[in-house]
Parts: C-alpha cells; sequence; structure tokens
C-alpha cells in the first residue's frame, strides 16, 4: 500500500520534471519559461520528496527531505526573481 | 522498487538533458541562469534517487548542499560590484 | 572489467584532453583559466574512476582524498590566476 | 534491465558532461563559457554521488555552486564589454590571429594523442588483476586511525603530510592573492528578497559546516568539506552587499589563517618530543587529535577560501596599513 502510493508520488515527481524542462524549452519567451519552470520543478521535487519520505519510513531522513525542498523552494523563487529583475533592467536598458 | 527509482533516475536525467540545450541555446543570459536553475533541482532530485539505488545515505547531505546553494549562482550572476578606485 | 569504471574512465581522458586544448588554444586569459579547471576536473574523474570496484563493494580511498584536496587547492590555484589577470588588466590601463 | 537502465542513465551523463566540457571551450563569448562550466560542475556533483564517492560530491557541491561559479562572474563582469568577433585590436584575443590553423590542429592531435595513450594504458590496467593492496591496508587499519571514515583517515592520518602541506599550498596562494593588491570593491546592496534569504541561509550554512566538521569522523563529511561550506556563506553575505561578511580583522585574521597549519605542525612536533615519529598519533588519542586539526583546519580553509574569492587584502583595520603602504607604491591601483 505505502509502497505503491510512494511509487505514484515519484512518477508524478518525475512527470512535473519533465513537464518543466519541456516548458523551458517550448514557451517563447523568458518570462513565460520562468513561470512554468519555477512550478513545474517545484512541484516534481515536492511529489519527489514525498514519495521518498514515505519509501523511507525514517524520521530523520524526512526530516532533510523537507529542508532540502523548502531550500529549493526558497532559492528558486529567488533565483527567478533575480534573473527577471536583471531581464527587465536590461530591457529598459538601465 | 529498484526498477521505479532506476526509471525515475533515468526521467529525471533526461528532464536535466533537455534543460542543457537551454543552456545552450540561451538565447540570452538569463535564458541560460534559469536553465541552470533547472538543472540544479533535477541534480537535486537524482541525487535524491541514487541516495536510495546506491545506498548511500550521504547522497542526502550533497543534495541538501545543493538546495542550499542554489540561489548563489544567480545572486552571482545579477550582483553588481561597486565601482571605485578604477 | 567493469563496465562503468571504463566508461567513466575514458570519458576523463576525453575531458582532460578537451581541457588541455582549450589551455592551449585560447587567446583569451579567463578561457584558459576555465580550461585548465576543466582539465582538472578530467583528472579527477580518471582518479574518481580508477576508484571504483562496483556497486557493492566500498572503493579506494586514496584517490577519493586526492581528489578532495585536489579540488579545493584547483578553487585557490583559480582565484590566484583570476587575480592575476586582474593585476594584469590594472598595469595595462596605466599605460 | 536494471543494468541496461543504469547504463543509459550513466551515458547519458556522461554525453552532457563531456558535451558542456567542450561548449564551454568552444565559445569565445566567455560569460557563456562560464556559465556552462557552472553547469559542467553541477553534473560533476551527480557523477562523483554516482561513482560513490559522496567526499569529493560534498567538496564538488559547496566550491562548485558556491564558490568556483561566483568568482568566474565576479571575473566575468570586470571583463571589458566583449568586441564583436573578428576585431583584432582587442588586448585579452591580440594572439587569436597569431595561432595558425596549422598549429591548431597540431594541438588539438597532441592533445587527442595524449588522451588516447592515458586510456590505452588504463584499459591495460584495469584488465589486469585489481590492485586491492591499498584499500586492504586501510581498511586493516582503520580501527586505529581515530576515525571510522576512510577518507578522513587517509587525509588526516595515513597520509597527513600530505595534507598538511596542502594547507601549507592554500596559505601560499591567498599570500600571492594578498600581494597583488586589494580586494575587488564589495556588492550593492540586495533587494529585500535576496536578503530575506541571506537572513535564515547563513545560519543553516553554518550549522551545515558545523555538522560537516562533526560526521566526517564516521562519515562523508570533514574539514575541506565543512571549511568549503563556512566560505560560501561569507560568499553568500558579500554577494548581498553586506560589508561584514564573517572575518576578523587584522592579526586576528592572520591566526585564522595560520591556524590549519600551525596547529597541524604543533600537534606533529609535540609528537615528536613524546618521543613518536612526527604526526603518528597514539590510537586512543587520534580521534580527539583528528577533531581538534580539522576544527583548526576548517576555519583556515573557510578564511582562505573567502579572502580567495575577495581576490585580495581585504579593507579592514590593521591590514589596512599594509595596504595603504602598497597603495603608496602603486599610485593607481
Amino acid at each position: 500500500m505505502i509502497n505503491t502510493l510512494s511509487s505514484i508520488l515519484i512518477l508524478a515527481g518525475v512527470f512535473f520534471y519533465l513537464a518543466g524542462s519541456i516548458g523551458l524549452l517550448r514557451l517563447p519567451d523568458l518570462y513565460s519559461r520562468l513561470h512554468a519552470l519555477t512550478k513545474a520543478d517545484n512541484l516534481g521535487l515536492g511529489l519527489l520528496m514525498a514519495g521518498l519520505a514515505l519509501h523511507s519510513q525514517d524520521l530523520f531522513v524526512m526530516l532533510k527531505l523537507l529542508l532540502i525542498w523548502l531550500a529549493v523552494l526558497a532559492a528558486s523563487a529567488t533565483s527567478a526573481h533575480l534573473i527577471a529583475r536583471q531581464a527587465r533592467r536590461q530591457e529598459t536598458g538601465s | 522498487m529498484t526498477e521505479l527509482f532506476i526509471l525515475s533516475a533515468l526521467g529525471l536525467m533526461l528532464s536535466l538533458f533537455l534543460g542543457l540545450l537551454r543552456v545552450l541555446h540561451g538565447p540570452g543570459a538569463g535564458d541560460r541562469m534559469l536553465a541552470i536553475q533547472l538543472i540544479g533541482t533535477a541534480g537535486v532530485g537524482i541525487l535524491l534517487l541514487l541516495n536510495v539505488l546506491l545506498n548511500q545515505p550521504a547522497l542526502l547531505d550533497v543534495a541538501l548542499l545543493l538546495a542550499l546553494l542554489a540561489a548563489v549562482t544567480a545572486a552571482a550572476f545579477t550582483g553588481q560590484q561597486e565601482t571605485h578606485h578604477d | 572489467m567493469l563496465t562503468t569504471q571504463i566508461l567513466y574512465a575514458l570519458a576523463g581522458c576525453v575531458i582532460m584532453a578537451l581541457g588541455l586544448r582549450g589551455a592551449l588554444l585560447h587567446a583569451s586569459l579567463l578561457q584558459r583559466i576555465v580550461a585548465i579547471n576543466v582539465m582538472g576536473a578530467g583528472v579527477f574523474m580518471l582518479l574518481i574512476a580508477v576508484a571504483y570496484r562496483g556497486p557493492g563493494l566500498p572503493p579506494d580511498p586514496v584517490p577519493h582524498a586526492l581528489v578532495l584536496t585536489g579540488i579545493v587547492v584547483a578553487v585557490s590555484a583559480t582565484a590566484l590566476a583570476l587575480a592575476l589577470v586582474r593585476r594584469l588588466h590594472a598595469e595595462q590601463d596605466d599605460d | 534491465m536494471n543494468t541496461m537502465s543504469l547504463l543509459v542513465f550513466d551515458g547519458l551523463l556522461l554525453l552532457s558532461i563531456v558535451g558542456l566540457a567542450w561548449a564551454s571551450l568552444a565559445t569565445t563569448d566567455i560569460r557563456r563559457g562560464v556559465i556552462l562550466f557552472i553547469a559542467f560542475g553541477l553534473l560533476l556533483a551527480v557523477a562523483w554521488g554516482r561513482l560513490l564517492a559522496p567526499d569529493v560530491a560534498l567538496a564538488e557541491a559547496a566550491i562548485g555552486a558556491g564558490l568556483s561559479g561566483a568568482l568566474l562572474l565576479a571575473a566575468v563582469h570586470r571583463q571589458p564589454r566583449p568586441l564583436p568577433p573578428g576585431s583584432a585590436n582587442d588586448s585579452m584575443n591580440r594572439g587569436t590571429a597569431a595561432v595558425s590553423m596549422a598549429v591548431r590542429w597540431a594541438v588539438t592531435l597532441l592533445s587527442a594523442a595524449l588522451a588516447g595513450t592515458l586510456a590505452w594504458a588504463l584499459l591495460h590496467a584495469f584488465s589486469s588483476t585489481p590492485h586491492d593492496m591499498l584499500p586492504r591496508a586501510i581498511s586493516g587499519n582503520l580501527a586505529a586511525s581515530g576515525v571510522s571514515n576512510p577518507v578522513t583517515a587517509v587525509l588526516l592520518n595515513f597520509r597527513a603530510y600530505d595534507t598538511l602541506l596542502e594547507l601549507a599550498v592554500l596559505l601560499t596562494a591567498v599570500l600571492g592573492i594578498f600581494s597583488l593588491g586589494q580586494a575587488t570593491p564589495g556588492y550593492r546592496p540586495a533587494g529585500p528578497i535576496f536578503d530575506g534569504l541571506v537572513r535564515w541561509l547563513v545560519p543553516v550554512l553554518i550549522l551545515m559546516a558545523g555538522y560537516l566538521l562533526w560526521v566526517g569522523a564516521h562519515a562523508p563529511g570533514g574539514a575541506f568539506q565543512a571549511g568549503a561550506t563556512l566560505a560560501a556563506a561569507g560568499v553568500v553575505l558579500r554577494l548581498a552587499g553586506r560589508s561584514r561578511i564573517g572575518l576578523p580583522d587584522g592579526f586576528m585574521l592572520r591566526i585564522v589563517m595560520a591556524a590549519g597549519v600551525g596547529v597541524f605542525l604543533l600537534v606533529g612536533l609535540s609528537l615528536l618530543l613524546l618521543g613518536r615519529p612526527f604526526l603518528a598519533y597514539p590510537p586512543a588519542w587520534a580521534g580527539a587529535l583528528i577533531l581538534l586539526i580539522e576544527t583548526a583546519a576548517m576555519l583556515s580553509i573557510a578564511a582562505t577560501l573567502l579572502l580567495a574569492f575577495l581576490g585580495g587584502q581585504p579593507e579592514s583595520t590593521g591590514v589596512k596599513a599594509a595596504a595603504n603602504r602598497q597603495r603608496e607604491e602603486l599610485p593607481r591601483c
């Protein structure tokens, strides 16, 4: 039961990762890519984490996984903001 | 379960590879940096899967370190140094 | 013979050669520094591949220790080289 | 099925790594080259994990993601704006025209020949009986080393000489950087979003460094990884535009820089006085002595790497006098 659930979560995570990178390749401009990517990879990693946490059944491992996910969330939101701001600045030419 | 982990790692590797194409193509430096972000997140995911697959609990620490430092590259890329004496 | 080991060792050789070629051919000093780092990474991969002894066995720790310190030394050397480049530019600007 | 999929995984990983190595050197746009090199470093960390080298992967993650990328990007920013390809009077590209096609081919062939020879020698070595004398000697003596992580045992006990000299090399590199002038200017203050990240990221990185130092005795980790992580915390502070990035001032800074080599030497010399060979710890004390040396080494490594990122002497009290003196000698720096 737990194994099945964990497998489903992991596969769903991989799906979102792939969706994110396909979006990164196919979407027309930086801003839409930014949008798609931060959502997709955070969700992908989140689902992957949930699956692995269920699989491990070890509290210490779960805590580490949670910390990793939070760190990635914060980092990706921050980087997306920095990159978008930089791009905007270059467009306005200041 | 092992098969699932290997296939998932392969899936993430594929995702990373697609991200690399964006790093190569650009066109702007911002696009490249964005793709680097995806590669970092995919790398974290792959390390987490390898941690179970190869039975290497220390890879969790590697993933944590990569996750913590994921914003440093973007900050170094966009950060501007003061221009004084030269 | 382990396929994994051979694959990674050969890739290490190729990366080293690419780095060497870049370090010799690039005119830009900054790119030469990047090239030397690539070359170092190839050597590191070679050493780590040599240390690998299959999925079930613990790898040889000696190459790991070598590479570990090598990475730290490489980044310090890179910083020294970059400082030299910066000084060089400053001197050229003075002319 | 499993081995096959794993083989495909290895192939894809190596294809990406080799492709990035090539692409980062094939371009003349240095900014593009550096970004590709950063991606290359990320993939190396994955490869080290795949090859069961988590100790190395930790160092690569801390240095590749935290330090060398930031170092190179800063250098790219300082670079004069790239001239369009083909313009010959750019001082950095002065040599381009001089390198003829023949030289290009000769160098390419030479590099390929070197790689081929190396590969041939390796394949020869792999096909002979595996060499496991050294690994066996290490696992046989691990119990007496004071730690149970074999990589730490090699670094701090069996080959402690090498590590002592390694630390001396790091110190020398920073002294070299110091002699070249002052630190690069600081960064402009970051916006509120990055600042918010920094506020909790730096304490977490410091904790992480402490954890890596402690865990290094029995699991992957140790002074080098911990020092690099601590240095990354300083890099984050600097990128956020803080003026204080955790480096002590003046005399204290010098002590921290030399602490690794100093404590290492003191331990070695004390052992000589006690009638033991240099750096041959008594097994009962080995664990504690290694932790002592590693703590000092971590601080030194962190300070050295952070100073390396600064790219010169920091403008702080104590060091300032020396910097001023240097400024008098070099009017335009």
